[in-house]
């Protein structure tokens, strides 16, 4: 038996729309074999998973809340993935964001600045998320070199740059030396939408960037340059297309997304700088990125279903302790659906029996 | 069975090699349909027909490398089932690709040794390699890696590579395409000896002068079916032209009333060094193309002429402005973009990832080029409407053939998406167009088509620059022509004087002046 | 009557060996003692960012009536849902703030840490200590302090050669740091990490070594000569208990041998004498007799430290530290 | 024993798991797959590895757990980017994220054991020769045996047939596809090749570094292999070399801030990451006269029949 694909004449709609949901729908049936096997009732770990969170308003809010900043990473990455360039290091380019917008925060910290801050710290954190993503791009259009590595070595320089930063000269004086600056200044703060909820105009913002997005790529002559350069480079460079100042482009625009949702992220839901301020949202935002098939309207649905597995998660763990590692297993397994049902919309998949040497093709 | 019977076969109880009611379906499209041919021993059998046909696909299921959906292959007169390349050369089937089949960052031994079944050790099969090449005078070094190597080279590989295998039977799929005709003399002498040594060869190639003179049989299919076996010697070429395309081929009309104007593509001294070590230096190349007037560029594939594509059309710049010159515009220096919104137009060779993005609509590849000048694009938003339009435009004028309104660029067969981007190009009213391989892999009819279009462009005061491999092209719609070679470009002839022996002297590198001393030579 | 709802938020998995691992072992006891009148929840591997205050806040809707955020980072978010949730107790451990329905506890570590100093002085052939420290926060600081001061009683001359990690947990960076402290010299390696792969190295290289956080003799049978083990159990106990009983009262809890909060492992490894001087150390901290923060306390640059508790240094000043005492030649980074 | 000898022992552990790691990812390269979830592999590498080292009492049983289990997880990859033409770049990051999640569950019942390390070698006369004597032949064997593949890897290449038609495959499917190689089963044997290699370099960290298992352990190492193979060039010889820098500098920084040497310790932490970036940009800038890139890395290749 042998698994042959054969090359549509064009790309399929209808798959394209139902793959997806081919794909959760295998990723359910996977995941309950998983529960079966530890030995929990998979109809109501599914339950627990994907309808309970859904079903109250807190919980509802928190998943806004979980998908903004994966969002926000997401439609950036989309664009240089979009552009066939391997942007992996969004974690370290949130980190930057973050550590450049919290740098206004501190400093004005304690003075009677106004209302400009806020405004100023997510410009800065823009910025610094934009130059920090530029580095990989600036090596690979320079010198060529692989900006997947690149990128993903940065994080790691970015993760211990914050860390020098709130344990030595950003410290909160009153902290007793702990590791993390003292809580913003309101004006420094992200607001809250509704009075005592967690959500924030960081939502507002994630969706007017997913609308941007979608105009940029579906209306305008730099999303289509962008696609063209992901989909045919050489197409791209007759077109008159410069791939590299597009790979340069869609780096700082994606640095920049994930600068914007670090500092959002710091001056919200935290509300101060601190180690461990990104529970990996860059890597989860690759995923949101495929999950949504790179298109900007996807990115939000994958982002707010993505959100609803970590709510999910912890509900599970907390209602029937299924352990947290189920829930990384659970994504995994759901990207590869994802990514497998894709290749449905390009081919055809054919099961052929026989071997060839026992057909004799004779009739 | 239409025209002319074949030649006597010669005698032997079964033919080497015969196909019955072979078949091969992609999806629905049937590719071969039910063809049955015979190839004897000691016979040179061509296989004719046009683009997309089914040749490739025919020999490729008798080498072993894709299925027959139906139908069956007897070999030496006993059924034979292949399930892989491995099992044809064992049985002693060798094939010569049309597309090379070579691997650029391996030597030239490892080539060979990938095409042989590795029974023997390197240093056995180094040895015997030398001496093949030698005893057929194709000359070989063994340790140079492929891509420093040049086309006519790459092909000897190839043939020395089947050789190797002491085949029982040959194929060879269009070897000639890129060679100078004179190299192509020097083939036919192998294929001749080789016939001589009671070998079976099947010859697919394009070119029928060259069929008339090599073969003694030709099969022909049309649309996945045989048409016809006939003797090549016994027909003309147009009789075998009809008979591939299934009726008369509209001849293509110079519009009497062409006068040359003023300058309108200058190039000056230009050099240019290549970006990978893969491609040619271009070497001081000079020409002055007026409105009006069509210039061929002549010569085998890989010398220079992808560079010069590229220099001329801004994908790669100049350093000095003023070694182009676009309409009195020093453009050098400019981007694509520039270029075309100075009236210049491009179309490439390859059609899919080059001249279109293959998974993309016709509207958007509208745009890939239309973008720069055209009204597609106010203040950086994308006017839909009139991409479409521009389809619309294109479909009509030049008769594109698809399945839908805006279908994806690589669902279009290949003559049709090379209409549409011809059309692309002239619905622009460019100035000046340059063109590589015009009807490369296009049928007959759109070839006309294309043809047409290309003189009406020039009639109307635009300068075109043309490239092509084909020779009898060119002499069908160029004012004057001149060959690359080794990133070089020759003077200009006018294309009367332009005989196919000068040319082929030109694309195997001798200068005129030096064609006494060549012939010497070749003597 | 329904069973108590008791919470707990973990910074690592379970299974780390380290910090996590013991605060289980604290939950497990606790549901030993009083299993028949409580119920246990807890998630794993929250990390102090912004998922852990909807981590904390689930914990809260899910009916845990005392929950136990056990990581210094989960400080304002547990801050942040007390106040949404007065009527749930909140217990924060290592933090600093306070509220009406929000307890701070710790472990005075550093007491152990001053023992093992002495154990370490007692024992070192070359008068080289290695360190292997994870983040400069005062605890970690407290700690190696702590240490030089109980070596110096010993030996005066005492070096200490800190590498600083920047990590609490990566067994493979901790073994390498293990080694390149062994190859420099010291003979007796401490950590202030939290995988047992600095027992292991110290075991395999012959040398001896001190556990951190939890029991690691298993690494090091023949190395281990003790360790500050975090014994969360009776704490849990009685501030479980104290809400059954509706005592439950905001305080800060600040535990050490006394309190058996922090409890060593047996000392082994090392000739009577010393350690029946370790054990009298011991016992003399047990007792309140012997205090290693002691007045006066000389810094590193020479001047002597301001002694804001009388005989010896305030609270504060040891949850704040942020100097080496003298001694130490290296600087505290980022200083 | 000296501080030099020490520190190059120490380089030599540290360096191993990164060495077997980035040889089975050259070789799935040179097929032409880039498969990105090296660090996937090792961590599920390590939690079997352990398990079956503990369930067993046996070093060379945890290792071949390892193994397979690293096999197992290449041909999840396989099946995607092969079988169904799947992207391989997403694949790979897809396969690391399960990995993750894998291990951790697998790993679980493990949490708190420990296992007896790989025994160090001792060769009487041999082992004691005065400074090469414990560097040549005193460590665990696991560090001899991923020196052996390399050469092992450099031989077939370069010296046999079929090493020849894998890097046939990784420079021009479809010529390889029309001279009768199947592309598909050739990259299929390398992506389990890469993914045995690096299953064993996952299992290498608590069979012979550290004799426990803890969820996360491998640390970012296998990305560090995947910029192993570009830094060598996809050449096996320099693989060595590129790993045992990045191990030098590992242990070197920490040695540094033992001599204290005055810099910020996060610094230090960050050297390793980035010298790869800088080591990754002069190499790529060097390369720019002839490339050694597979031609058909990460490409898709789905063949006509
Ligand atoms: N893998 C495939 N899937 C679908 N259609 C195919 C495939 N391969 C070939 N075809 C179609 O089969 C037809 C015959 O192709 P083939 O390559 O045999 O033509 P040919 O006669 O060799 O043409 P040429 O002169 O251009 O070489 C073409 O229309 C081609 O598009
Ligand atoms: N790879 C493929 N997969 C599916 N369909 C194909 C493929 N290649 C070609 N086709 C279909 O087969 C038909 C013939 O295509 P092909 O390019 O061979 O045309 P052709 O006979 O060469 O025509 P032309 O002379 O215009 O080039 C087209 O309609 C195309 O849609
Ligand atoms: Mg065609
Ligand atoms: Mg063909």
């Amino acid at each position: 038996m042998q698994l042959v694909l054969e090359k549509r004449a064009e790309r399929s709609n209808t798959i394209a729309l139902i793959s997806p949901l081919i794909a959760i729908g295998l990723t359910l049936v996977t995941m309950s074999i998983l529960f079966a096997i530890l030995g929990k009732n998979p109809i109501s770990a599914l339950g627990v998973y994907f309808i309970d969170p859904l079903t109250d308003s807190y919980s509802l809010q928190e998943i806004a809340v979980k998908a903004t900043p994966l969002v926000m990473i997401a439609i950036g990455l989309s664009l240089c993935y979009l552009a066939n360039a391997w942007n992996i290091g969004a974690e370290g380019q949130f980190l930057v964001g973050a550590v450049a917008g919290s740098w206004l925060a501190v400093k004005t910290q304690g003075t009677d600045a106004g209302p400009w801050v806020l405004p100023a710290m997510m410009l800065l954190a823009a910025i610094g998320g934009a130059l920090y993503a530029l580095i990989p791009a600036i090596c690979k259009v320079r010198f060529g070199a692989s900006e997947i590595l690149t990128s993903l070595m940065l994080v790691y320089v970015a993760d211990l740059l914050l860390d020098y930063l709130v344990r030595g000269p950003w410290r909160d004086p009153k902290g007793f030396n702990f590791p993390t600056t003292a809580e913003f200044d309101p004006v420094a703060a992200v607001p809250a939408l509704i009075e005592g909820g967690r959500l924030h105009l960081g939502g507002v913002i994630a969706l007017v960037v997913v609308a941007a997005v979608a105009v940029l790529l579906g209306k305008t002559i730099k999303g289509f340059e962008i696609r063209v350069v992901g989909a045919a480079p050489r197409a791209a460079r007759f077109g008159g297309f410069n791939s590299n100042q597009l790979i340069l482009l869609t780096f700082a625009i994606s640095g920049a997304l994930a600068g914007l949702a670090g500092i959002i992220e710091v001056a919200g839901p935290v509300g101060h700088l601190q180690p461990g301020i990104s529970p990996g949202y860059g890597f989860t935002a690759i995923i949101v990125a495929f999950l949504g098939r790179l298109n900007p309207v996807g990115i939000l649905i994958a982002g707010l279903f993505l959100a609803l597995t970590f709510i999910g998660g912890e509900q599970a763990q907390i209602a029937m302790k299924i352990p947290l590692d189920v829930t990384k297993v659970f994504q995994g397994i759901l990207l590869f659906y994802v990514l497998a049902c894709d290749s449905l919309i390009l081919y055809r998949f054919k099961l052929v029996f026989a071997s060839p040497k026992v057909s004799s093709g004779a009739h | 069975m239409l025209d002319s019977t074949p030649a006597e076969p010669p005698t032997g109880a079964a033919p080497l090699l015969r196909t019955v009611g072979l078949t091969k379906r992609y999806g629905s499209f049937l590719a071969n349909e039910a063809i049955d041919i015979d190839v004897w021993p000691t016979q040179i059998h061509a296989l004719l027909g046009e683009n997309g046909a089914g040749k490739s696909t025919l020999v490729k299921a008798i080498y072993g490398l894709i299925q027959p959906s139906e139908g069956e292959m007897h070999w030496q007169g006993e059924k034979m089932v292949l399930s892989g390349p491995s099992q044809a050369r064992s049985r002693g089937i060798g094939m010569v690709f049309q597309h090379f089949s070579l691997f650029d960052n391996l030597t030239v031994a490892e080539n060979v040794a990938l095409g042989l079944d590795g029974k023997e050790s390197f240093k056995d099969m180094s040895a015997r390699l030398e001496q093949v090449s030698r005893v057929y005078g194709l000359p070989l070094d063994p340790k140079r890696e492929v891509w420093q190597l040049s086309v006519g080279e790459r092909q000897r590989i190839e043939i020395v590579r089947t050789l190797m295998q002491n085949p029982k039977f040959l194929i060879l799929d269009e070897p000639t395409a890129v060679l100078t005709p004179q190299e192509a003399d020097q083939l036919f002498v192998v294929l001749n000896r080789l016939k001589a040594e009671g070998r079976a060869i099947l010859y697919i190639s394009h070119k029928l002068e060259e069929v008339k003179r090599l073969c003694d049989t030709a099969t022909i299919l049309r649309g996945g079916r045989k048409v016809s076996t006939c003797n090549p010697k016994a027909e003309t070429a147009a009789s075998l032209a009809r008979m591939m395309v299934g009726g008369e081929i509209k001849e293509v009309r110079a519009p009497a009333n062409r006068r040359t104007t003023i300058p309108r593509l200058v190039v000056n001294d230009l050099s240019l060094e290549p970006d990978d070590p893969h491609s040619v230096r271009l070497r001081n190349i000079s020409f002055e193309l007026k409105g009006g007037e069509i210039l061929g560029i002549a010569g085998v594939a890989g010398n220079g002429q992808d560079e010069l594509f590229a220099a001329l059309s801004g994908e790669r710049l100049a350093q000095d402005p003023s070694t182009i010159v676009i309409d009195g515009h020093a453009a050098g220096h400019l981007s694509i973009t520039q270029r075309r919104k100075l009236g210049a137009a491009f179309v490439p060779e390859e059609r899919l990832g080059h001249g279109t993005v293959p998974r993309m609509k016709l509207s958007e590849n509208a745009l890939l080029t239309g973008h720069a000048a055209s009204g597609m694009v106010l203040h950086g938003f994308v006017n839909t409407a009139v991409t479409l339009k521009t389809v619309d435009r294109a479909t009509e004028t030049f008769d594109v053939r698809k399945a839908k309104r805006d279908p994806e660029a690589a669902s279009l067969s290949g003559g049709n998406l090379q209409k549409f981007i011809v059309g692309r190009e002239i619905l622009r009213n460019p100035m000046v167009l340059v063109v590589s391989q015009p009807t490369w892999g296009v049928d007959a009819g759109a070839a006309a088509v294309i043809r047409q279009a290309l003189l009406d462009l020039a009639a109307g005061g635009a300068a075109l620059l043309v490239t092509s491999q084909d020779l009898d092209e060119l002499a069908e719609i160029t004012d004057r022509i001149a060959v690359m070679f080794h990133g070089h470009l020759s003077e200009p002839l006018p294309t009367a004087d332009a005989s196919r022996e000068k040319l082929g002297l030109l694309m195997g590198g001798s200068t005129l002046g030096q064609k006494e001393a060549a012939h010497a030579a070749g003597a | 009557a329904d069973k108590l709802k008791v919470g707990f938020i973990y910074i690592g998995p379970v299974g780390d060996l380290g910090w996590t691992y013991q605060h289980d072992l604290g939950r497990l006891a606790m549901l030993k003692e009083l299993g028949d009148r409580v119920e246990t929840t807890f998630l794993e591997n929250v990390s102090e960012g912004p998922d852990s205050e909807r981590s904390i806040e689930q914990l809260a809707r899910a009916g845990n009536k005392l929950i136990f955020t056990t990581s210094f980072g989960y400080m304002e978010p547990t801050l942040k849902v007390a106040k949404k949730y007065p009527n749930v107790h909140f217990e924060h451990a290592t933090g600093y703030k306070r509220d009406k329905n929000m307890s701070t506890y710790s472990g005075r570590f550093y007491e152990g840490r001053y023992i093992q100093g002495i154990i370490a002085a007692k024992m070192s052939k070359s008068g080289v200590l290695g360190y292997i420290a994870s983040f400069p926060i005062p605890e970690v600081i407290s700690g190696i302090n702590a240490t030089m001061l109980g070596a110096q009683t010993i030996n005066p001359n005492i070096k200490v050669k800190i590498i600083w990690a920047n990590t609490w947990f990566d067994p493979g960076k901790e073994a390498d740091a293990a080694k390149a402290l062994i190859d420099q010299g010291a003979d007796i390696i401490m950590q202030h990490t939290d995988s047992p792969a600095a027992m292991q190295v110290a075991a395999e290289r012959g040398k001896l070594a001190f556990g951190q956080d939890s029991e690691m003799i298993k690494f090091g049978p023949k190395a281990q000569l003790t360790s500050t083990m975090n014994n969360w159990g009776p704490y849990y106990i009685e501030r479980v208990k104290a809400e059954l009983n509706g005592t439950w009262k905001s305080e800060d809890f600040w535990g050490g041998l006394k309190s058996k909060i922090v409890v060593m492992a047996p000392y082994t490894n090392m000739p009577d004498d010393v350690k029946k001087l370790a054990m009298e150390t011991e016992a003399a901290i047990t007792e309140g007799k012997l205090q290693p923060f002691k007045c006066p306390i000389v810094g590193q640059d020479g001047k002597e430290v301001e002694c804001k508790g009388g005989t010896h240094l305030d609270d504060g000043q040891v949850l704040g530290m942020n100097f080496y005492v003298k001694g130490i030649d290296e600087k505290i980074p980022g200083k | 024993m000296g501080l030099i000898e020490a520190i190059i022992l120490a380089v030599l552990a540290a360096s191993t798991p990164l060495l077997l790691a980035a040889t089975g990812e050259l070789v799935t390269e040179r097929s032409g797959v880039l498969n990105l979830g090296v660090e996937g592999m090792m961590i599920v590498g390590a939690a079997c590895g352990f398990g079956g080292a503990w369930l067993s009492g046996s070093v060379i049983i945890g290792a071949l757990c390892g193994i397979v289990a690293g096999v197992l997880m290449s041909l999840i990859f396989a099946l995607m980017t092969l079988g169904l033409a799947v992207n391989q770049v997403a694949t790979g990051l897809a396969l690391t994220i399960l990995g993750i999640g894998l291990s951790g569950l697998i790993g679980s019942r493990f949490v708190g054991e420990k296992i007896s390390l790989a025994p160090h070698l001792y060769i009487p006369g041999l082992t004691d020769i005065p400074l090469i004597g414990r560097i040549l032949f005193g460590e665990d064997a696991f560090v001899y045996l991923s020196l052996a593949l390399v050469a092992g890897v450099w031989f077939f290449l370069y010296k046999t047939r079929a090493g020849l038609i894998l890097r046939a495959a990784g420079d021009n499917h479809a010529s390889a596809h029309a001279l009768g190689y199947s592309v598909l089963r050739i990259r299929m044997f390398a992506v389990m090749f890469g993914g045995a290699c690096a299953g064993l370099a996952g299992a290498y960290l608590p069979l012979a570094y550290t004799p426990f298992f803890i969820p996360g352990m491998t640390a970012g190492r296998g990305w560090i292999a995947l910029a192993l193979v570009v830094f060598a060039s996809w050449l096996p010889g320099r693989l060595v070399i590129g790993a045992y820098l990045f191990g030098a500098v590992t242990i070197l920084q920490l040695h540094a801030q033992g001599w204290g040497v005055g810099i910020p310790s996060q610094l230090m932490s960050a050297l390793p990451y980035l010298a790869t970036v800088i080591v990754l940009v002069l190499i790529s800038r060097a390369r720019t006269g002839g490339s050694t890139a597979p031609a058909a890395l990460g490409t898709v290749f789905v063949p006509d029949r």
